[in-house]
């Protein structure tokens, strides 16, 4: 039932809230997430972070986030749900992934959209480069606190 | 005869992206193979340095260890996710 | 710096994500809800209300919302903030109130996107009267669990 | 003098939006100020039946039953807040 894509295309939150919600009078809340290309940004100013290059494994992508987002409606009544994941090479600033849930009511649609974007990040198979205004790239590391998110969800 | 693709930081340090390997038995776990890629040495033994920080998919799913790998079997290895 | 709107008129969802990050990197995730005027929907599938009204307390309603809005600022390092809240009438599917929180990292804009629709809900003088198909008319109750997920944030 | 504001379905109950009242004091609790209108009855009294359903601010703050009001006031009564 999820709208699912991976895609090196921007996206448009809005227009993605406003297929999600159209004609609809049975959702009471709906919960989104973006994630967005962010500078490193140094104490004096200039960036550090030139771009991002998001890699992903093509055959396995998609599988992933289906399971996730089919997870998501098993723990929560959800009436909508859309995950969007850019790849390729994005500049600071730029959209990177994008989550939405909508529910009859909000809590369900908030849960849901934090669910979404802890499990997204420790379970779907994209790397993310750091190509730095110096010339140099460093792959990013995973985060401890991210895999601590994603754990919250697996005692529910 | 398997496909092994490499990701991320992987694949720099392997210099390649997909190969294929003939088995040396029916079937192996992730972790003799794992030992069977990095006694080639040079950027493959570098690869699996910490093998703490590798992750392993056996036809698209994540795999542990112990996880089997047959003839025919795509094996992609890569660094913790980061995506989102 | 929070940008707050007390309106009867709609909002766009996407133009107001736009106007938030519009020219920022140092900004990594955004955090939305948007409540939305829910159809009671019997079994039946006849619509039950025929709309939403909304009445405020003019001089103390942005008041209040800016009281709400500090105090979000102050619990998380937020680099941008958004309410807005209709009043007046409403028919089902309609937007009633749009919350942003923008940051550095996603839990922080999670968090105070949650914070901010769970304090408006409890601490914001508004009101809703659903007018039914059948021509009658019923001020909503307050829920016990509104004041739950209020209270939540009240130990932090 | 003070100004009394009704929403919601106090306003219904009470048949008005907003009021004047002079005080009978320089300054009397909300609580006391509750006494006083229920006393009216009809409307007034079926506004204030379950006290507990009955929030009140005092020039535009929360207040509680304790809290005083004083010439010059805007006091407004209306149910608990279900906006959102």
């Amino acid at each position: 039932m999820a709208r699912i894509l991976v895609s090196e295309a921007d996206f448009d939150a809005g227009a993605e809230i406003t297929a999600l919600t159209a004609g609809r009078t049975d959702i009471g809340g709906i919960g989104c997430f973006i994630g967005t290309v962010r500078d490193a940004v140094p104490q004096a100013g200039a960036p550090i972070v030139a771009a991002l290059t998001l890699e992903h494994y093509p055959a396995m992508t998609e599988r992933a986030i289906s399971r996730i987002t089919a997870e998501a409606e098993r723990r929560w009544s959800l009436l909508g749900c859309t995950v969007i994941h850019r790849v390729g090479r994005m500049l600071p600033g730029e959209n990177i992934v994008l989550v939405l849930a909508a529910s009859a009511h909000r809590q369900a649609a908030l849960d849901a959209t934090s669910f979404l974007i802890d499990w997204l990040k420790t379970k779907a198979p994209f790397w993310k480069r750091e190509d730095l205004a110096d010339g140099g790239s460093v792959w990013v590391e995973a985060r401890e606190e991210d895999d601590a998110a994603a754990a919250r969800w697996q005692t529910k | 005869m398997i496909t092994i693709l490499w990701f991320a930081w992987l694949r720099e340090r392997t210099g390649s992206a997909e190969e294929t390997l003939m088995l040396p038995e029916a079937e192996i776990t992730v972790a003799a193979l794992i030992e069977l890629l990095a006694a080639r040495g040079g950027g493959y033994a570098a690869a699996f340095q910490n093998r703490r920080t590798v992750r392993c998919a056996v036809n698209q799913e994540f795999a542990e260890p112990e996880a089997l790998v047959r003839a025919g079997d795509e094996v992609a290895f890569f660094p913790p996710v980061t995506g989102g």
